[in-house]
């Protein structure tokens, strides 16, 4: 994890740090584990295509996850998420780039608290907004 | 508003707000671990209990989007939301529309050896038309209660039917 | 293709780490790592599932299924990502020339049950190396874990797994 | 849970019930998820390793074969017997979806510091009947006395 960042340091329309994901078939079955998701249309090449899909796709509940990790790492030791997620726009394919990212949208301290508001989502190779979503995280102030 | 095409019957209304039976999760260091793992996650806090001590936290750190894992006994149909058990609707097709997570860490931070009570319920039922067609939109809601009875997170997730 | 150019020799500074101990990591046994492995292989059975049912045939909590000991407490960077296996200090260093990795057998000896909740402390040690050449070149190398539960102190699992690298 | 095995009930020559499974990928993953072997070898039909090893397509876990081994041997031993070592060795490859039976055999009983001790020939097979997971146990088995 990087250094903390602080409430007066985020201005509205900064982008955070970007989180680069690819993953293998083996990720997509770590992450059957993980989460507890066995459905085989994330590893099973001949089920997914049954089922009408080209391929394997990726979970949508681990680009969520994800979004999760970017948030994360970016709100340091002293920051919190609050609340974080996204809808499910978009496919994407194992041994491709998902490129996570987020924008603060918006500043606001209430009740002692300093809350910074995002838009985040995962991105495919082309530019198309796989996962868009919201995030509210909380951050320490210098003051 | 019921309109002459609705697909969403009064039963089905009448399952709004209705809590399903509660679910048991469990958080362990291992499952943390594991989740972590999938996720490719790289702070301490969700592997090694000392580094999350270390940071304040009783124990190693569920990561976001981890409540733990439900108990698991074969051949028993899983407990928890009214899912969409005990209705019917005519469309096929159904997709994850999303999911959101809303955490109140001044209840706790969720750490392994918690013990998470998830009660669902149905939170609305809507129908709009898209350039699928009529489509149903069901969103969830879950509260996730941990061993002292509070509330530590949310989840509210959207399914798409067409 | 079968990989029949690389060659191996079975050196005297080999056969010197038979026996020496890694030093110990720890393994984890808990009730939802017990119920995965159980659903795994497929078993009903509900010494694997239900607490109070394995309580109640005298057990200190559900049974692990044989074959299982625990999950390696995972550190990234620390475990092989693959297997999940610790990558420990001080562990033999073979330089393994083949790529080819096949399971050849395992042995294990029981002194209790494992049961959930159970925290296991294993050092393994190099046990036995041999090399074939008959064919296609195979290696086969034999590691033994011993499991000591941390709260007794008593050695309770020793497994012998051999893999064979081609 | 069949009913408890004692020592007094059984014969040498006696067979174990056979144990039938055609695991399919979704249980090798979950297998996955339970032993923690992840490898790509039992789940990804691209996996740039099959060719190299001569493999067509994925094959079943040994780890999983053994275990089933142990599904049969814990079975045989019941909540009151013991096992105090079951192994094997793995001589052949079994595809997915295709059956593999665990079948065993008892080849010895004696009694040894006041235990009960049950010796076992255990293995799996597949269709053609050729042993891919041959092995043996030795049981604990309570007594009647």
């Amino acid at each position: 994890m990087g250094e903390q960042v602080y409430f007066e340091d985020v201005r509205e329309g900064e982008e955070i740090p970007q989180l680069k994901k690819n993953c293998s078939t083996q990720q997509l079955v770590l992450w059957a584990a993980g989460s507890g998701d066995f459905y085989q249309i994330h590893y099973d090449k001949d089920f997914a295509q049954r089922t009408g899909l080209k391929g394997l796709i990726v979970h949508g509940a681990l680009k969520n996850a994800f979004l999760g990790q970017l948030l994360h790492d970016w709100v340091g030791e002293q920051g919190q998420i609050r609340r974080f997620g996204c809808s499910y726009r978009g496919m994407d394919e194992p041994d491709q780039d998902i490129l996570c990212r987020g924008i603060v949208t918006k500043k606001r301290s209430e009740d002692g608290r300093h809350y910074v508001e995002l838009d985040v989502w995962t991105e495919n190779p082309d530019g198309k907004k796989t996962s868009p979503g919201t995030a509210i995280v909380t951050l320490p102030s210098r003051a | 508003m019921a309109q002459a095409s609705s697909v969403v019957t009064d039963d089905m209304r009448a399952l709004v707000g209705v809590e399903g039976a509660p679910m048991t999760l469990e958080v362990e260091k291992t499952n943390c671990r594991m989740f972590a793992r999938s996720v490719g996650h790289t702070d301490a806090i969700y592997y090694d209990e000392a580094a999350a001590k270390a940071r304040g936290h009783r124990s190693i750190v569920a990561p976001p989007g981890f409540m733990g894992t439900p108990v698991f006994h074969p051949g028993q149909a899983p407990t928890g939301p009214a899912q969409s058990r005990g209705y019917s609707i005519p469309y096929k097709r159904v997709l994850n529309g999303g999911t959101e997570y809303e955490y109140f860490p001044e209840n706790g931070v969720i750490c392994a050896g918690d013990t998470i009570t998830a009660r669902s319920k149905i939170s609305a039922f809507e129908e709009t038309e898209g350039s699928l067609g009529p489509m149903l939109i069901t969103t969830r809601e879950t509260t996730y209660t941990n061993q002292d009875g509070k509330v530590v997170a949310k989840m509210y997730g959207t399914t798409i039917q067409y | 293709m079968p990989d029949t150019e690389t060659k191996f020799e079975i050196t005297d500074e080999m056969r010197a780490q038979y026996g020496v101990d890694s030093a110990p990591w720890t393994y984890e046994v808990t009730t939802t790592s017990v119920r995965m492995y159980a659903r795994g292989i497929g078993s009903d059975d509900p010494i694997h599932y239900d607490v109070e049912f394995a309580k109640a045939q005298g057990f200190r909590s559900i049974v692990a299924p044989l074959g299982y000991i625990g999950t390696p407490v995972y550190l990234p960077g620390k475990n092989d990502p693959t297997f999940g296996f610790p990558r420990r200090e001080g562990g033999p260093r073979l330089n393994i020339p083949f790529r080819g990795l096949l399971d050849g057998g395992t042995e294990t000896e029981y002194f209790d049950y494992i049961c959930a909740g159970d925290v296991l402390a294993e050092t393994s040690h190099l046990a036995d190396l041999k090399y074939r050449e008959t064919g296609r070149p195979m290696l086969f190398v034999t590691n033994e874990s011993v499991y000591t539960n941390v709260a007794t102190g008593k050695v309770v699992v020793k497994q012998r797994l051999t893999s064979i690298h081609m | 849970m069949a009913d408890q095995n004692y020592f007094e009930d059984v014969a040498v020559g006696q067979k174990l019930p056979p144990l039938t499974i055609a695991p399919d990928k979704q249980q090798l993953v979950k297998f996955a998820a339970g032993s923690g072997d992840f490898n790509p070898l039992h789940f990804d039909e691209n996996f740039p390793m099959l060719k190299p090893m001569g493999l067509s397509e994925n094959i079943v876990h040994g780890r999983f074969k053994y275990a089933q081994v142990g599904r049969a041997v814990f079975a045989f031993a019941g909540y009151k017997g013991r096992v105090q070592r079951f192994g094997v060795s793995y001589r052949g490859m079994d595809p997915l979806n295709k059956e593999i039976t665990v079948n065993g055999v008892v080849t010895a009983k004696r009694q040894e510091g006041g235990e009960h001790i049950v010796e076992l020939d255990v293995w799996t097979e597949n269709a053609d009947g050729q042993k891919t997971t041959p092995g043996t146990a030795v049981v604990v088995l309570p007594s009647r006395e």
